[in-house]
Parts: structure tokens; sequence; C-alpha cells
């Protein structure tokens, strides 16, 4: 469904991607894992066109995304849950999630779906019409989950869904991704919370420094040294 | 002084301000989502005042036709501008965007000199908005009810498009963090676009009520009503529409007022104490009468 | 050369001028808030000038117009004076309908013996300001001053007067200046009921205007001292609010839009001084006007069309005499120049003053065009 | 790298070599080319104070022709020859009016008089944050041509002052303009510029480091101030006449515009825009000049030039949004390694 | 009583109605390391702006070193030695590693205006000190390498270690971090509580901590608070914590309660 063919992604001078080939099936749960700067905010990045590509190539179920315009994503069925929430600050927390099914024409299905996002994240419920610039970290968090859903994405792109949320709001978020995945959507799931991540995911990559260096299932990761040592920590 | 002259003078403030209204609202349509201090705005406006003068004034087509000309002109050259200048500026600093913002207006302001030449020109409507009346001493005419009218009309239109449309909100997002808008499946350039046909068209109305009002029209015509224009929409707080029209009033009562109760020598003071009071305005609110501190959190 | 003209095909001699053409300087703001009173003279400029080469020139030789753009702004008028002088070697320099400008370039032609004569600036005391090669083709605001309020007081029998002054410009604070001066002299210290301000660019006058109507004592006439740019919307705006007291101003009300916008506004009593009444029938102002409208095909748009014209004539006349083109025998030509007759009067340097001693004329709207009421010479 | 001694030997030879050349310049160039370099000086002086506010401190003031006016002003009444003076301002209050300063002093006093309402005007002003504290500033600079256009007795009003002794030279343009550069300088090298810096990129964060916001933004505002008032009065003696209208919106604006053009936080961003837009307008007069082609004359085509800059200045912000040389420094590294040695970094 | 560096009070804070924090108390005895934990939302950050005086206190007095900085500026706060790290980075992205450092620095510089101006030697002296206090911080957080980077160029976990020095730089005696292990895997979180320990003795510091990685919170707190709708709803012992019922239900969850 999704390829990634030797991506190389520059910053300038500096060089965030080296050949970088991953591959995700239909219905897949990927979890991407890695160090600080290993890339993989970037290949997200690279995946939904919010930063080009130098060389290599993307498709995502046959179409090349590389040729698309970012705003045509959500069309394709991709949605992107972007690192550090990104929330539009200045917009109430109703009018976020709204914006994530702008492109939807089934009036009554965003409703309901707006309904399943509150009831999943009843905090967003009591801040519905305050501005996401006050939430708290979390509950910016949250909303940003909310929105990418709203899309109803084939597939979604989390980076760091859990970063700054309580272990209890964690253990839902991770829970919601596992139920996205049985809805049948396809994931791929940048994490630092490898544990969890692992738990949930189908298939695991490990970057490092820009290039790929270890992919298996997450049995095979966690009996991995070099990963114990490296991600997991004794 | 007595009432019915404070009167007087109020609705005169009242006329005064519905102009930079006007102006202010179109100004912060494209101000409020790109954080554009567009200079040229009142270059547009001076464009789509001598659209109408070309189209409408010269009596072949009913007034209301030459207006939605005028303005659907202006709208074009509105969007070209943004296409050719300002598209390509999308991920620049509000600065560059200042400068060519006050390069365009140079540009247009001598365009204008070459091709119309920088005579003024007469501009004035059929008689029957020239029309005085008089009520409880205090006297008005058409032209100033349509211009209250109009600018009070557009506020309402536009805010409720800002706030309450797929559009509107699209807009707003696009003002905050353009890249993540794009993952929401919003085609900026559409949006942008858009907004400065609106904002466009507004010039194109204010201009022609300005010329309207004062019955002369010229190349240099724009500048101050977009400073004004500019000041109004800050003042008022930025990317809000009723700030911006509020910022308006604000301006004209202030100017008029003053110059009707100061003391005679001290007139000449008048644009002095103007921006002593908004200056004042601002440092009670930081972020504009109407404007929210940035949702930013700490 | 830079900034040249039409006049460009003669074989121009680089250096001093001399040779088979004369270079005379011309900087007019042709473009920013001046255009419209300097792009006229400009063109009557550039007329005459065109008018004398195809007469065979002065002394056997054609004169080269060298013209730069003011642009309106103090540092460009000046570097343009100072290349007229210093790169062009002009033999004279015109410009400038107002004196902000003229103050600013004058010094340099001065300071390089260079004769400067302002078209349309009008502040008398500028000639002694600026130095002894400065000099006026206009009368000064003080004659015109003057004029407008003897007819005010002797032909309209004013007793009280307002005025409404613009205090952007030092045109519009002189010309109340004197015209306070000369009618307080003439009804005593209490003639003036209110002196009210505005600014250049000021659309609105509904405040100024409910402030006079709401003055105890009415006034005989109103003084509206104004540049051609406000003019207009001012007497529109007055008659309008129903004020029919008779207006008078001096030259800043001499452009068409005062008819135009005053419509029917201006016929009620609106007079003003200024340099020619270009509809008269004098035959010089009829010539100019026809050759205005032939090399332009419009009318000339104000008096400072006419001025230009005049200027280039003067000095032109003034070469002749000098029987050369050296800048100091110009101004001393300059100097002796006696009852010129130019468009907008005769010109006449008496008695070592370079403002000339000049007719002003006395205008009136009347069925939609400018009338001459009467010419008066201080 | 290089070691610092030898730097300081080149800076020492590069400004050695300037005033060589300014000198045979002024012996060598027609007046008018002199005056056009000594315009390139001043404004130098002008953008490149500026940029200490709107650049590196992020404090967008539109005020800055205000405070040229005020040192303009100023100086010009200070420095105004006694007899004159009794003629032009007969009304100036006694101990103003007996006073005739040397050219240097008045430029000083000038300066400090701007500083000193920058700092009235700043304190309270200053804690306005981007667009607001703009408006406030424009507002400050329309305030002061009101107050320039009322105050007769001092300033003659609308007429201006005007006669006044031409000092300017370009001795006095080019070593002024030097100190400036030097100061500016000195302070985005030190802890007050990497304060100013942090303020521009994040004030809360700023404060939280125990900058103090006040303080700082007053400091950058006041020593701009100081140096665009020392520059409006050397303006004012090398045109000999100002009045109110010398300084309006459009002096402000085009200062912005070198500033911007030029590179905002970059002292040679501001050397750059201010030599480009000072000499460039002036070379597109040659564009105005009417043509003859066999016999047809085309009258030049006035407003031309302005036409053509400002199309060259849209297509440069285009094609360099953070201006020409951006944020960068001049380094004498660049002829070491092809690599600027960035102040305060911000690739472009 | 003399041994306690901060003592909070009763302090309440308000937004338009919302009320985020009530009726916070907190005393700090010098050198301990509290956590501050609680759902999401719960008024931790809140605690911090009103402690470091981005907000003041809708009620309540804060003490640092017995005196009263409730509604005091920020920089005074920091002067009077009590620094933070924000939740949502705030680095000053377009100056270098180096030079975030020596803003926080300088807040101690021993040179006035006039001397940088012409930059006397007590100006060098100063900036030479300067530099190597910010260089010894950098070494500390393993950051030196990283000094001439933009710091907007550095990705998030080492940003976060830069935000920590930045602070450090101050010289504060009570730090206040804030989700300092956000964004970090299980290793380098690790590693993180290695070095707060470390820099807590290197600079005797009192560190008030905000974390949601409770292997952080659990191993490197001597006691901790739970906030949860702006109240304290338990306050004790890690194993206390890890233990209550209440804290259980309203914010670890089983899972993290026993990791
Ligand atoms: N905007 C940028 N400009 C320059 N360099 C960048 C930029 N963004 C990221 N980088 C660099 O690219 C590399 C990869 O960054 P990236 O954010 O993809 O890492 P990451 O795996 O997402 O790290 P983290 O887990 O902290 O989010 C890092 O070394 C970073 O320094
Ligand atoms: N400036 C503000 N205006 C309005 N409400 C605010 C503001 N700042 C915070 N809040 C509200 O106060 C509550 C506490 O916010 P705070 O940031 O302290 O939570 P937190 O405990 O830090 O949560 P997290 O662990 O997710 O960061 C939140 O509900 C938030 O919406
Ligand atoms: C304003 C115009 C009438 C020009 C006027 N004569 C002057 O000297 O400024
Ligand atoms: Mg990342
Ligand atoms: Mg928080």
């Amino acid at each position: 469904m999704l390829e990634l063919n030797n991506v190389n992604l520059y910053y300038g001078r500096i060089q965030a991607l080296k050949n970088v080939s991953l591959s995700v099936r239909e219905g897949e749960l990927v979890a991407l894992l890695g160090a600080n700067g290993a890339g993989k905010t970037s290949t997200l990045r690279a995946i939904s066109c919010m930063h080009p590509i130098k060389e290599g190539s993307i498709h995502f179920s046959g179409t090349d995304l590389t040729k698309v315009p970012a705003h045509r994503l959500v069309d394709l069925g991709i949605a992107h849950c972007p690192e550090g929430r990104q929330v539009f600050g200045r917009l109430s927390v109703k009018e976020n999630l709204e914006l994530g099914a702008f492109r939807r024409k089934d009036k009554e299905e965003v409703k309901r779906d707006l309904e399943w996002i509150y009831s999943t994240f009843p905090r967003l419920v009591e801040r519905r019409s305050q501005s996401a610039g006050t939430l708290s970290g979390g509950e910016q968090q949250m909303l940003a989950i909310g929105r990418a859903l709203m899309s109803r994405p084939k597939l979604v792109l989390f980076d760091e869904p859990s970063l700054g949320l309580a272990p209890l709001i964690v253990e839902q978020i991770f829970d919601v991704i596992k139920k996205i995945k049985e809805q049948g959507r396809t994931v791929l799931l940048v994490e630092q919370n490898a544990f969890q991540a692992l738990g949930i995911a189908d298939r695991a990559y490990v970057l490092e420094t820009g290039t790929i260096k270890l992919e298996g299932t997450p049995e095979q990761l966690l009996s991995n040294e070099e990963v114990k040592r490296a991600y997991l920590g004794g | 002084m007595d009432s019915t002259y404070l009167l007087q003078q109020i609705v005169n403030g009242i006329g005064l301000g519905s102009i930079y209204a006007l102006v202010a609202i179109g100004f912060s349509i494209t101000y409020s989502i790109l954080r554009l201090i567009n200079f040229a705005h009142g270059d547009i406006l001076m464009i789509g005042s001598y659209c109408a003068l070309f189209i409408f004034l010269s009596g072949k087509v009913p007034l209301v036709v030459g207006l939605l000309l005028a303005m659907g002109f202006a709208a074009l050259i509105g969007m070209l501008v943004e296409r050719i200048a300002y598209r390509p500026l999308r991920t620049a600093s509000e600065e560059s965007m200042l400068i060519t913002s006050i390069a365009l207006s140079i540009l247009i302001e001598n365009l204008g000199i070459l091709t119309v030449s920088a005579q003024p020109r007469k501009f004035v409507f059929p008689e029957v908005f020239a029309k005085n009346h008089e009520l409880a001493g205090v006297t008005f005419n058409n032209m100033t009810i349509l211009t209250v009218g109009v600018a009070v009309l557009l506020m309402i239109l536009l805010t409720f498009f800002v706030k309450n449309t797929r559009l509107g909100t699209a807009m707003r997002a696009c003002s905050e963090n353009i890249g993540v808008a794009r993952l929401m499946g919003i085609d900026i350039n559409i949006v942008v676009a858009i907004a400065f046909a609106i904002g466009s068209a507004l010039a194109a109305v204010a201009g022609i009520m300005l010329g309207g009002q004062y019955g002369r029209i010229d190349p240099l015509m724009g500048f101050i009503p977009g400073l004004k224009a500019f000041v109004a929409a800050v003042i008022g707080g930025i990317g809000s529409i009723p700030g911006a029209v509020l910022g308006g009033y604000l301006l004209g009562l202030f100017e008029i007022l003053l110059v009707g109760f100061l003391p005679i020598e001290y007139t000449g003071y008048r644009d002095a104490f103007v921006f002593i009071l908004l200056i004042l305005v601002l440092l009670l609110r930081p972020n504009g009468i109407l404007g929210s501190a940035e949702g930013r959190k700490v | 050369g830079c900034g040249g003209s039409q006049e460009k095909e003669q074989p121009k001699q680089a250096g001093e001028s001399g040779g088979d053409v004369i270079k005379i300087g011309a900087i007019y703001n042709v473009t920013g808030a001046q255009a419209s009173l300097d792009g006229p003279s400009l063109n009557g400029f550039k007329l005459a000038a065109k008018e004398i080469n195809a007469a065979g020139g002065v002394n056997g030789k054609k004169i080269e117009v060298v013209s730069i753009d003011g642009k309106t702004d103090q540092t460009s008028s000046t570097n343009a004076a100072s290349k007229l002088v210093d790169v062009e070697k002009v033999s004279a320099i015109a410009g400038f309908s107002d004196s902000n400008y003229a103050l600013a370039a004058g010094p340099i032609a001065q300071t390089a013996g260079v004769p400067f004569i302002t078209s349309g600036a009008t502040l008398p005391s500028m000639p002694e300001q600026v130095g002894d090669f400065f000099f006026m083709a206009a009368f000064g605001d003080d004659a015109q001053a003057y004029a407008a309020a003897d007819y005010a007081v002797d032909a309209l029998q004013a007793k009280k007067a307002y005025v409404l002054k613009d205090t952007a410009m030092d045109f519009t604070m002189n010309l109340a200046a004197f015209f306070e001066e000369r009618f307080k002299s003439k009804n005593g210290d209490s003639a003036i009921l209110l002196e009210d301000t505005f600014k250049t660019g000021d659309q609105d006058f509904s405040a100024q205007i409910t402030r006079l109507k709401a003055l105890k004592e009415k006034p005989d006439v109103l003084f509206i001292s104004s540049g051609p740019s406000d003019c207009g919307p001012i007497v529109k705006q007055l008659r309008d609010a129903g004020v029919n007291i008779p207006v008078v101003s001096g030259d800043g009300f001499d452009t068409p839009l005062l008819i135009e916008l005053g419509g029917k506004g201006a016929e009620v009593d609106t007079y003003f001084a200024t340099h020619t009444c270009l509809n008269s029938d004098g035959e010089k102002v009829k010539k100019f006007v026809d050759d205005y409208k032939a090399e332009y095909n419009k009318e000339p748009e104000n008096a400072f069309a006419a001025l230009g014209y005049d200027t280039m004539h003067l000095i032109a006349d003034a070469i002749k005499r000098a029987d050369s083109a050296d800048p100091k025998a110009i101004r001393e030509a300059l100097l002796q120049t006696n009852n010129f007759a130019a468009v907008t009067g005769s010109i006449t340097y008496a008695d070592g003053k370079r403002v000339p001693k000049k007719s002003v004329s006395i205008l009136k709207v009347q069925d939609g065009k400018f009338s001459l009421i009467k010419e008066v010479t201080p | 790298m290089m070691n610092l001694q030898k730097k300081k030997l080149y800076t020492l030879l590069a400004l050695v070599a300037l005033f060589v050349i300014l000198f045979i310049c002024n012996m060598l160039l027609s007046p008018y080319h002199m005056r056009i370099i000594n315009l390139v000086g001043i404004n130098i002086a002008l953008v490149v104070s500026l940029n200490l506010t709107n650049g590196f401190c992020g404090v967008f003031s539109l005020g800055h022709a205000g405070f040229m006016a005020v040192g303009a002003y100023v100086a010009a009444i200070l420095s105004l020859p006694l007899v004159k003076k009794a003629i032009i301002l007969p009304e100036l209050p006694k101990w103003l009016g007996s006073v005739e300063l040397s050219f240097l002093p008045s430029l000083i006093i000038g300066g400090l008089v701007a500083a000193i309402c920058a700092l009235i005007i700043g304190y309270p002003v200053l804690r306005l944050r981007g667009h607001y504290l703009a408006v406030a500033t424009l507002g400050f600079l329309v305030v002061i041509q009101v107050v320039i256009t009322q105050l007769q007795d001092f300033t003659r009003g609308a007429r201006g002052i005007n006669g006044l002794t031409q000092y300017t030279n370009t001795w006095w343009v080019w070593i002024f303009t030097c100190i400036t550069i030097y100061v500016v300088w000195r302070i985005i090298n030190s802890a007050y510029g990497r304060g100013m810096m942090a303020i521009r990129e994040d004030d809360l964060a700023a404060e939280a480091m125990g900058v103090n916001l006040t303080k700082y933004r007053l400091l950058a505002f006041c020593v701009g101030a100081f140096f665009a008032g020392i520059g409006g009065a050397l303006w004012a003696h090398l045109i000999t006449v100002v009045t109110p209208l010398s300084f309006s919106y459009d002096r402000t604006f085009s200062l912005v515009v070198m500033s911007v053009i030029g590179g905002m936080s970059s002292i040679t961003g501001g050397v750059v825009g201010a030599s480009l837009m000072t000499l460039v307008p002036e070379l597109l007069r040659n564009l105005e000049v009417g043509i003859t082609v066999g016999g047809i004359s085309i009258p030049p085509l006035y407003g031309i030039s302005q036409i053509v800059l400002s199309v060259v200045l849209i297509i440069v912000i285009i094609v360099r949004p953070k201006g020409i040389v951006g944020s960068r420094e001049f380094s004498w590294n660049l002829f070491k390694k092809k690599k600027w040695n960035t102040m305060n970094q911000m690739e472009n | 009583m003399a041994s306690s560096i901060l003592e909070v009070d009763k302090v309440t804070k308000y937004f338009r109605g919302l009320k985020a924090v009530s009726d916070y108390s907190l005393t700090l005895e010098k050198g301990v390391i509290a956590g501050l934990i609680g759902p999401n939302g719960a008024g931790k950050t809140t605690v911090f702006n009103l402690l470091t005086g981005v907000f003041t206190p809708t009620s309540g007095t804060i003490r640092l070193h017995q005196q009263d900085i409730a509604g005091q500026r920020l920089d005074q706060i920091v002067s009077l030695g009590m620094a933070r790290t924000f939740q949502n980075l705030r680095l000053f992205t377009k100056l270098t590693v180096l030079d975030n450092v020596l803003v926080a620095a300088q807040i101690n510089k021993d040179y006035g205006f006039w001397a940088a101006i012409a930059g006397l030697p007590s100006f060098k002296k100063g900036e030479k000190d300067l530099r190597e206090r910010a260089s010894a911080l950098l070494e500390d957080m393993g950051l030196l390498h990283l000094a001439d980077e933009l710091s907007g160029n550095l990705p998030y976990g080492d940003q976060r270690k830069l935000e920590i020095a930045r602070a450090l730089a101050t010289g504060p005696r009570v730090l206040l971090l804030d989700e300092p292990a956000a964004g970090m895997n299980p290793r380098e979180s690790q590693e993180l509580t290695e070095t707060i320990r470390i820099i807590r003795d290197k600079y005797d510091l009192t560190i008030l901590l905000i974390e949601h990685d409770m292997h952080v919170v659990m191993n490197l707190c001597d006691n901790i608070q739970v906030l949860s709708y702006g109240e304290i709803i338990a306050e004790g012992k890690p194993a206390d914590i890890r233990s209550n019922q209440q804290v259980i239900e309203a914010y670890l969850g089983r899972a993290a309660a026993n990791a």
C-alpha cells in the first residue's frame, strides 16, 4: 500500500534521510522506532509532502506521492498527525475537529465521527469551545489525534502520539490506535515509547541517523540485543 | 457648545468613520490570513474608483451593474497581484511581504500617473445622493446614510462568513499554520486567492464611497486611507472584522470631535491628539479592542 | 546626459553649455503629490522651448531642455539640481510650484552661480532667503493675498471674515497670514471671527463647517487658504451644507476641479486671485491655450502650465538680451527684465527685487467657467 | 578561522583604504557625485541603526524618520548663525535665540534629544508587540510632524528652516557612518545584542531566562534613535533646508525598504541595502530620457524609474525573501574559506 | 523552617471562570527532587507558570528564600534563583546552541554597556568567562559538540536537553523541569534520569519536576504530589503514590502502576 524507495531528504545541507526504503501493507500497523534525530519525523514529512525529497520514490497504492500537492493527500486517504500537536491555537476545539473533515461532504457521517471522537476523549467535550491554544499539552495531543481521524483516512501517520500524555491516556491512545487498525485502517506509527509501540505493532522498522537499521516483527526486535541496549534500556 | 452641535459633530464623525471602516474591512481580510500589511490596498481602492469612474459614471450602465463591474475588476487585480507578488512569499516573513506591498503601491501609483495623469478627476454621484436631510437640527445627506449602511452590512456579512462557513474557518486555519492547514486538505492557494478577491472587491466599494463622499479621485488617493485602514485594523484587533470597523469609527470620531471641540488654536494638533488617543487605547488593550491574546500556551 | 527631452536630437556638446545649443535645466515634481501642478508647468515650459527652437532658437542657438523629475522629494530635488549644475552644466534652471522644493534646490544653483527661476512657487521671501541668483516668475503670496483681501473689503463690503487654512503647506500658511494682515488693517483686529485649520489630504471638512455654522456672528466672507487638490471638496462641502457666504482665495483655487466639483455650489460667489484667466480673450493667452491644446491635445490644466510657459520665454528673453549663455550674464539680464509681456501678465523686476511686480487677476466662477472680474496691479 | 590580530589589521587597512579612496574621490569627482556618495553614507548609518531595533531586537519601528526629524531640527536650530536666527526665528526664547553652537555639539545634542524622545515614548509603548508596536511608532512619527508644523516659534512650521550652513561633507558623513557601524557591531556581539536577539526569537522565554524586556528593548530603541537623530542632522546640513515634509512616511518607509532588502538582522545587510537603494534610483534616472528614433521623439516617461525600481524590489524579495545578504555578516574568513561566518545564524 | 527553599501557600488561579489551580500548597526542602504528576490539564504547568511569574496567582502566596515573589516579573524571579524549562519547547530557534545558553548565563555578567561598546578588557574577560561557563554546561548535558548548530535544527530530544542547560545557566537554586523526558525513548530517559541526579549534586539544586514517564518519576523523586482538576489529590513517597487507588483511577491506570 505504501512504498518508500531509497528516499533521500535534506534540510539545507543536512541530510536527514539516507536511502530510506520501507513498505506498509494494507491493514498493517507498522511502528517506526529510533533515537532522537534518527529521521522518524522526516520520514513522515516526506510521505505527506510536507518536505520535498531529493531522490527516491514514494508510492501510495499506485499513486506517486511526490507528484501530489499536499492538500490532495486526504483525498487519497492519508492523514498525518504531526509531531508536537500543531493544533490551530486560535480556533476552538470543535473547529479544529471539523477542519479534520474539511473535504468530506457526508455531513451526517461527520457528525457521528465527531461524537465518536468526543466519546473517546471526554476531556475534549468539556473544552469544546475553548480555543485550542489554551489547552493543556495532553489535551492538545488528543485533539490532534481526533482531528487526524476526522478525515476517515485509509492510512494514518502518527508522530509520537503518546508524547506528553498521562499514562492512563497513553493506554487509551494505544487502544484507540488498535481500534483504528481493527477498523481496517493502515497505521504507520512513530514512537519513542518502544515497549507499547511494539506491543501493538505487526512489524517495526528501526531508524538510525537517517538509515533503516533493522526491520522485523516485535518479537524479533524485542529479542534483539542491540535494540535492547540502544532503545529499550536495561 | 449646545447639544445639536455635539450631535452634528458625532454624525460627521460617523460619516467619516464609515469610510475608514469600509477600507479597514477589506484590509483586514487579507491581513488576518497572511499577516500582511497590504499598503497596496489603498491603491487597489484607487483602481476600483477609477473603474467606477470610467464604467458607471459614464452613465452608460446602471449604477449597480457598474458597481459590480468595478468590484469584479478590482477583485481580478487583487488576485493577479497575489499570484505574482505574494504567492512566492508564502513562507517568507511579514517584513518581506510588507516591502512587497510598498513596492506594489509605488508601482500602481506611478502607473496611475502615467496612464490617467496626476490631475484629480471629478467623481460625483447622481444628485439624489447629495440630498440633505435635517433631523433635530442635525443635517446629513443620502451619501452618508448609504456609506454607514454599506459599512455595517458588509461587516455583518463578512463576520458571519469568516466565523461560520467552511471557507471562513479554513481561512482562519491558514492564518495560523499553513503547513498543517494543507494536511487538512485545504488548498491554500485557493483560499488566499479568494481572500484577496474579497478584500480587493471591498476596496473597490470603499474607493467608490470615498470618491462619492468627497467628489474627487486621483492616482494617489489611496495612500492615506490605506494607512488609516491599517491603523484602524490594528486598533480594532488584528484579524477581527468587527474590530476593524470599530477601529475605523473610533478613528473617524476622534478626528472629527477633536476638530470640533479643541480650542481653535489647537485644532492644528488634531492628528497628534488622535494618535495619542489611539496609543492610549493600545496601552489599555495591547491586542486591540476586540483582539484576543494570541492563544499561545506557555 | 540624462533627464533630457524631445529636443535631444541636437548633437549636444558635453561639458559647459555653448556650442550650438544652450542647455536649460528644468526640475519639476512630475511624480508624487505635486505632480498635478508641476506636470502642467513642465508641459508649458517645454512647449515654449519648442516654439523658440522652431523660431530659430535664441542667438542662433537651439534651446535644449534638460528636465529632471524632483519626485516631490527634497533629496531627489537637490540631487537633480546638483546634477544639472555639475554634470549638465546648464545655463539656467527653472522649476517647482512649491517653495518646499524651490528652497531646497535653489541654494545649489545659488552656490554654483546659476540663475534659478521658480515658475510657480509664490513665497515672496524666497529670493532673499536663497540669494541673488534666485528669481520668481509668479507674483508673491503677499500680492495675491492683498488683492484678495482688497476685493473682499472693497467689492464685497466684507466686515468680518472666517479663515480656513491648510497647516501643511507653507503657501497656504503665508497666504492666510497676508490676507489677515491686510483684512485687519482695513477692518480692525477683531475682523477675523475664526481661523480654523486642516491638513493637505483631509477629505472631510464637515467638522470645520459645523464649527463655522455654529459661529454666533456670521462672517461676510470666507477666506479658504488651500492648495488646488483641496479647494474643490471644500467649496463643494461648504455649499452642500448650505453655507452660501462668499468664498475668496488665491492661486490655489486655480484648477478646473473647483468648477467640476463645486458644481452649482462654486457658482455661488466664489472668487480668487491668480496669475491669469486662461479663457480671457487676450491674444497672448489665446495663443498659449491653442498651442498647448495642439501640442498635448488637452486644455491647459491650470495656471501653472502658463507659468511654466512664461518662465521659459522669460529665460530666453534674458539670454537674447545678454547675447550669451553665460549664467552670470543671464542673471544680469534677468534682473533688467522690464515689462516682459507674459501670458500671466507683464513681468518687471523693479529696483533689484527678484519677485516680479506683476498684475493679479481676480476670477469668479460663472456659467461653469472662470471669468475675469478685474486685474489689479499692486 | 583567522586569529584576531590579523582580522583587526585587515579591518584597519580597509578603513584606511576607504578614506584614501574618499579623499581621491573628493578631488576628482564633481560635487554632484560627492553628494550621492554622502547620501549613501548617511543612509547606511540610518539603516544600520534601524536594523538594531527592527532587525536584531525585533522591535519593528516605523518611527525612524521621526527621530531623524528631531535630530535635524534640534541641530539646525542650534547651529544656525545668530544673525540668521534673529531674522528667521525671531520668536525663539532667549536662551535658544542667543546660542550658536558649532556643528559637532549640535549633532550630538540632536542625537541625544532624539534618544530622549525614544526613551519617553518607548517606555510606555515598547510593551506592545508586532504590528501594534508598528502603529504606535508610526503614531510617534505623526505626532512629531504635527508638533514641528505647529511649533512655529521654534520651527517656522510648514515654511521650514532653510539656508542652513552646508557643514555636512564627506568626512563628517563617513566618520559618523563608521562609528555607527562600529557601535552597532559591538552591541550585537555583546550580551546586550544576544539579549535583544533572544527577545526577537521568543520574548517570554527570554524574560524567563532573566532578560529584562523593557530595559533591552529601550536600549535598542534609544541607540537606534540616537543615530537616527544624528543622521537626520547630517541630512539637514547637506540639503540645507528642513521642512516637516522632509521627514514624512515616505522617509520611514524607504528606510524600512532599504533595511529589509539588504537583510534586516545584519549590519552587512544594512550597508548593502542602503547603498543599493540610494544609488540605483539615481542611476535609473537615465531611463527618464526622451529618446529619438529617426525623427520620432518619444518624450521621457516620468515615473518609469520608480516603476522599474519597484518591480526590481519585488523580484529581489521573491528571490531572496530574507534580503540580499539575509542575516549573514561579512567576515574576513570569506577570503579564507568559502563560507560566510554567521553572527546570529539563520540560514537563507 | 530554615532549610525550606520554596514555600507555596494556598495558591489559586482562575482562567475566565475555569479554575485551573486551587489551593495549591508546597514546601520544598533544600536539595530534594520533588515530583508533580497528574492527568493532562490538571494544572501542573499552570503551577509552574505561577511560580515563575508568567501568571500572577488569583490568590495565595509564594515565598522563595522566605521572600514573597508572587506578582514579580519573570526576570526578577529568575535572578532570585528559580529557573524553569518549558513543556512546549521555547528555545531561541534561530540562535546557536551556545548563544541560547549564553543568553541565560549573562544574567550575572560583570561588564556594563559602555564597556561593551568600548570593548574594554572587562568586557573581553566577561565574555570569556560566560563562554566558559556555557561550554561547561553544554558539556554536562552532552551537547557541546552541537554548540554551533542552530538550536531549531536539533532533534526534539536534544532540544529538551538544551532547555535544561539553558535554565541551569541562570545559576538557579531551584529548578523547575516541565516534562524533561517527553519525546525520549526509554533508554534516553534513563540517561536523563542520571543526568538530572548529577546536576542536582553538582550545582546543589532543589528540583521540582513534572513528568508523565513513571520510570523517571518513580526512581528520581523523593516525594510526589498528584494534581487533578487543579487540586492535590495525593502526596507522598513514590511507593505510596503508586499504590494509591485514587491516583490509579485518575492518572496511572493499571499498567503504569506496576511499571
Ligand atoms: N527544519 C530542519 N532544519 C534542519 N535540520 C533539521 C530540521 N528538522 C530536522 N532536522 C534534522 O534532521 C534530523 C532528523 O530529524 P527528525 O525530526 O526527523 O528526527 P526524529 O527521529 O523525528 O527525532 P525525534 O524523535 O526527536 O522527533 C535531525 O538530525 C535534525 O537535526
Ligand atoms: N492561558 C490559559 N487560558 C485559559 N485556560 C488555560 C490557560 N492555560 C491553561 N489553561 C487551562 O488550565 C488547565 C491546566 O492546564 P495545564 O497546562 O496546567 O495542564 P497540565 O497539568 O500541564 O497538563 P499537561 O500534563 O497535559 O501539560 C487546562 O485545562 C488548560 O485548558
Ligand atoms: C499650492 C500651489 C498653489 C503652489 C503655491 N503657489 C506654492 O507656492 O506653494
Ligand atoms: Mg520526531
Ligand atoms: Mg503541562
